[in-house]
């Protein structure tokens, strides 16, 4: 059953140095705040794992956290290229970051394969590209009916995923709303889930386009309003693109996002206290 | 957005040119009855959103996010703005999409584009350089390689320039006709892969025979040689290049609208 | 896009002597106004696909419309056995019928790996039971990555799938509310599919729990309320437990079977007159 | 049902008696933080949705058609039934419940039933007789050779009989100890099988070094002969031979509510 925890004590006992972690999300509900506690932590040594490492990877990548990434598309959705993860890949900075890439559905067959207790998926892709030369987890499979030959991927099982949800009640079900992306692979294919919410509620109410993960399931769900900003959670936030936008400023030179990072992750207590500070009110 | 060209009454940037040409495929093809897109975000997004308020039948937008014939009022910034979802016939998951959806066949059309485009149509989205050590990482395939194999056909909507249309691409991200003609089969990719390239001075598709592709079409005012110099390979011109109709007042105008919205 | 039709017609259309059709709807939503039709319009040599072939498929075997049946589970669920399934697979009547035996998790499988346009899925499936001897359709595979031994079953691509749902729109979108079984794979999966509801609707409200097949993946809707009857619609209709039991008594012999078929299916003209005569009332 | 027993001031059948020793293991199992039961239909049914009502922490239900986290007011008669769906936590498709939640081990105990149940714990739903011409054709394994795979434990329910409690089973729909010790083991099965046989007569577990279901318990007033001339093996019964408890007061009209709504 999921304890009801604060971030910080979730991340605190879930979080390892030298962790397999997946924070996931599909533009819709990221969890940021999750991140940002992360980097406050201090964690080290981190093999990323995440379809679309966006802005929440550019900044663990930045802050030094990370040595792994696993992947399909690293860029800032509408905006352009990330600037920590280009300087990780393509400077070393702050330090070498080994990548292991795929496409989107490779990824997706990952965690499917992951979260249904199979070591690997099958899948038409991959064929013609140049990603089975550099990635060692693509090799191909025979159809044992029509000798057909297809794509085998193996399962993903991180060591913990992180996902943002609209809510939970009181015993830990959780309630994802909305684009529900991946977030219940990666949770049900990894060893431990922390569940960031927008409201705790006393019950459940069922709501159109909805995914509940039951408590048994989760490891810990944290109160956190606001904690996909500038993601969104829909019913409750909207998208900030301006945020997305300004991100290709503060991410473009090293002594100001080490600044931004200083000032806004290491100089906020939590959460709240980051949403304070950067001008954000949470519904 | 470069250049202005005039057209009547309006000024039409290339953009506009390129996105409005790309909208006409669109309307041309869900009157054919391939009404399926399966839409990226940017030029992609913005194209199929005009085609869908320019055509009846309408072209039905499929996002890589989980979204089923979504009919946003305002263009979306990214594949999983909440407008998506909200105007959606239905959500789905995104293993879903791809197993269920892409990969199944269901999609008629799927858009790519990305940093360089080769003669064949195979797109690099993933590094300039070597893939070791890049010069330029790039985003990466995201979900074009299974684009390129699975949905039924393939546009490209890129602006024009030697530096991104290449004799080959640095790296593979998708396939397009791969080394030339056969390759495609020789690899059992079912779809029929890129057949239209809109670009901001004309229209290309590849050569029955050798797969190149090759001019169709220029649009209203473009010179063969400015399309050669933005051209990395030797590129031809069918026999019989047309130039495009020159956008019309309501496209043009309702393209405006969708961008303002 | 689907076309609205009478169900005469969808079958008339759409169900040929010796196709592969599958009936879906677990428990929920069973289509047994479409089974009735295919009965009325004497198809034959069909081969029968269903997870649980219960007395929909107990009465297309019994009117000798079936010469193959592929399924999980063959039984009256709480009831007891299926008798003209039983009549068919111990004495050949009314002639043989061939079976290929599978278990819940494969045809479920199946069925995906079908929509998903994958000639075979995987699962760990099978192992130490007595099926894989006698069904073709069942082999080993191996993990590329582990060289851990799976099992993999071959895609179920009916030529028709047809479900019941409990509500479509003018433009023939439909919606499946509830326990939403394996329709979508089924329909998915098929190269035609028949929908009959329990309404149509100018405009398809979200409602929680629900799968939307968008209009162009069904080739016809059929508006055919009470048409899953004595299998329920949730939120029209509630299981006749009462008829499951029924069934039994009149399925137990051949003539009063036959009696039964010819008075209420080959005695009416469609499933209104068919509801009529059996005396349910569609809300 | 068949006798009546008498337990102080209620009479007890042997069902109640059988039903309420399988709801007595399944709050054990959920005091023991192994909560999530795979319900079929009839008996498990029953005596899962009684365990609900009397542990605290009560098992959670999960039905093969695609509910999790059932709370049932009233006994279904078909794992389809709308109240499952109603009182679910979450409801999901019958692909996904088999793959995500049974496949991938999140069920501590599943129920199996059948025809027949042989020395070695494994199960016969599919013919009576040989498969390609059974005298009797049974309904076939369903779920069951998955639950008999991944759950990570099994409990049986059945009615004891000679013709039912078999040397070896015709046909083996689901895996106990399959050939005996090592089996499951050399199969790479992950669930650890059948561990309880919960019976009208008592309570069978499978003998540590032999795997041979062995009776651990009688159910009150039940003789070791009853048993012998029940079972088509050569039973054996355990040293230290324990009688279970009578039915308490308490569950006996819980069941009886639970069966009444």
């Amino acid at each position: 059953m999921a304890e009801i925890l604060s971030l910080r004590d979730a991340v605190a006992a879930c979080v390892h140095d030298g962790d397999t972690i997946a924070l996931e999300g599909f533009t819709h509900l990221i969890p940021h705040a999750a991140g940002h506690e992360i980097i406050r932590q201090h964690r080290r040594n981190l093999h990323l794992v995440r379809m679309t490492p966006d802005m929440v990877y550019d900044q663990l990548i930045g802050s030094g956290c990370a040595t792994k990434l696993t992947f399909s598309w690293g860029g800032n959705p509408g905006v352009g290229s990330l600037q920590r993860f280009r300087d990780a890949v393509e400077n070393g900075w702050p330090h070498p970051l080994e990548i292991e890439e795929h496409s989107h559905a490779g990824m997706a067959t990952r965690y499917a394969a992951g979260a249904a207790g199979l070591p690997f998926g099958v899948l038409r892709g991959y064929v013609g590209t140049g990603l089975p030369e550099y990635t060692d987890t693509i090799k191909g499979i025979e159809c044992p009916f029509t000798g057909e030959r297809l794509t085998a991927v193996p399962a993903l099982n991180p060591d913990v995923s992180i996902v943002h949800a609209q809510r939970a009640d009181r015993d830990g079900n959780v309630q994802i709303a909305g684009l529900v992306g991946v977030q219940k692979e990666a949770v049900l294919a990894a060893k431990r889930s922390i569940v960031t919410v927008e409201e705790l509620v006393d019950h459940l109410e069922p709501v159109p386009n909805s995914v509940v993960l039951p408590t048994w399931v989760v490891t810990a769900v944290c109160h956190v309003p606001g904690g996909a900003h500038p993601s969104f959670a829909m019913g409750f936030s909207d998208r900030d693109n301006r945020f997305y936008k300004d991100w290709d400023a503060i991410s473009k030179d090293r002594d100001s996002f080490t600044a931004w990072i200083d000032a806004n992750i290491h100089g906020t207590a939590d959460h709240a206290a980051y949403l304070d500070r950067i001008g954000v009110t949470v519904r | 957005m470069s250049d202005i060209t005039t057209n009547g009454d309006l000024a039409a940037t290339t953009d506009e040119i390129m996105i409005i040409n790309a909208a006409r495929q669109l309307g041309a093809l869900a009157a054919a009855g391939k009404p399926v897109c399966f839409v990226g975000i940017g030029l992609p997004s913005t194209a199929a959103n005009l085609a869908r308020r320019l055509y009846d039948p309408a072209p039905v937008l499929v996002y890589e996010s989980g979204c089923i014939g979504s009919k946003p009022q305002r263009l979306p910034l990214s594949i999983g703005d909440g407008e998506l979802a909200e105007t959606a016939d239905a959500v789905v998951s995104v293993p879903e999409i791809f197993a269920y959806w892409l990969q199944a066949g269901r999609i008629d059309v799927g858009f790519l584009g990305g940093a360089q485009l080769d003669k064949y149509g195979n797109i690099n989205s993933t590094v300039i350089g070597s893939y070791e050590s890049p010069t330029t990482r790039l985003p990466g395939a995201g979900g074009a390689p299974e684009i390129a194999a699975s949905a039924g056909a393939v546009m490209v909507i890129m602006r024009q320039s030697k530096r991104s249309f290449v004799e080959r691409c640095d790296f593979r991200s998708s396939m397009g006709f791969g080394d030339g003609p056969g390759h495609r089969e020789r690899l059992g990719l079912r779809g029929a892969g890129v057949r239209w390239v809109i670009t901001d001075l004309g229209v290309m598709e590849p050569h029955p025979d050798t797969c190149v592709l090759t001019v169709r079409a220029l649009h209203p005012g473009v010179e063969r040689a400015q399309v050669v110099d933005a051209t990395g390979w030797a590129v031809e011109f069918v026999d019989d290049l047309a130039v495009t109709d020159p956008p019309t007042l309501h496209e043009l105008t309702t393209l405006r609208a969708v961008q303002a919205a």
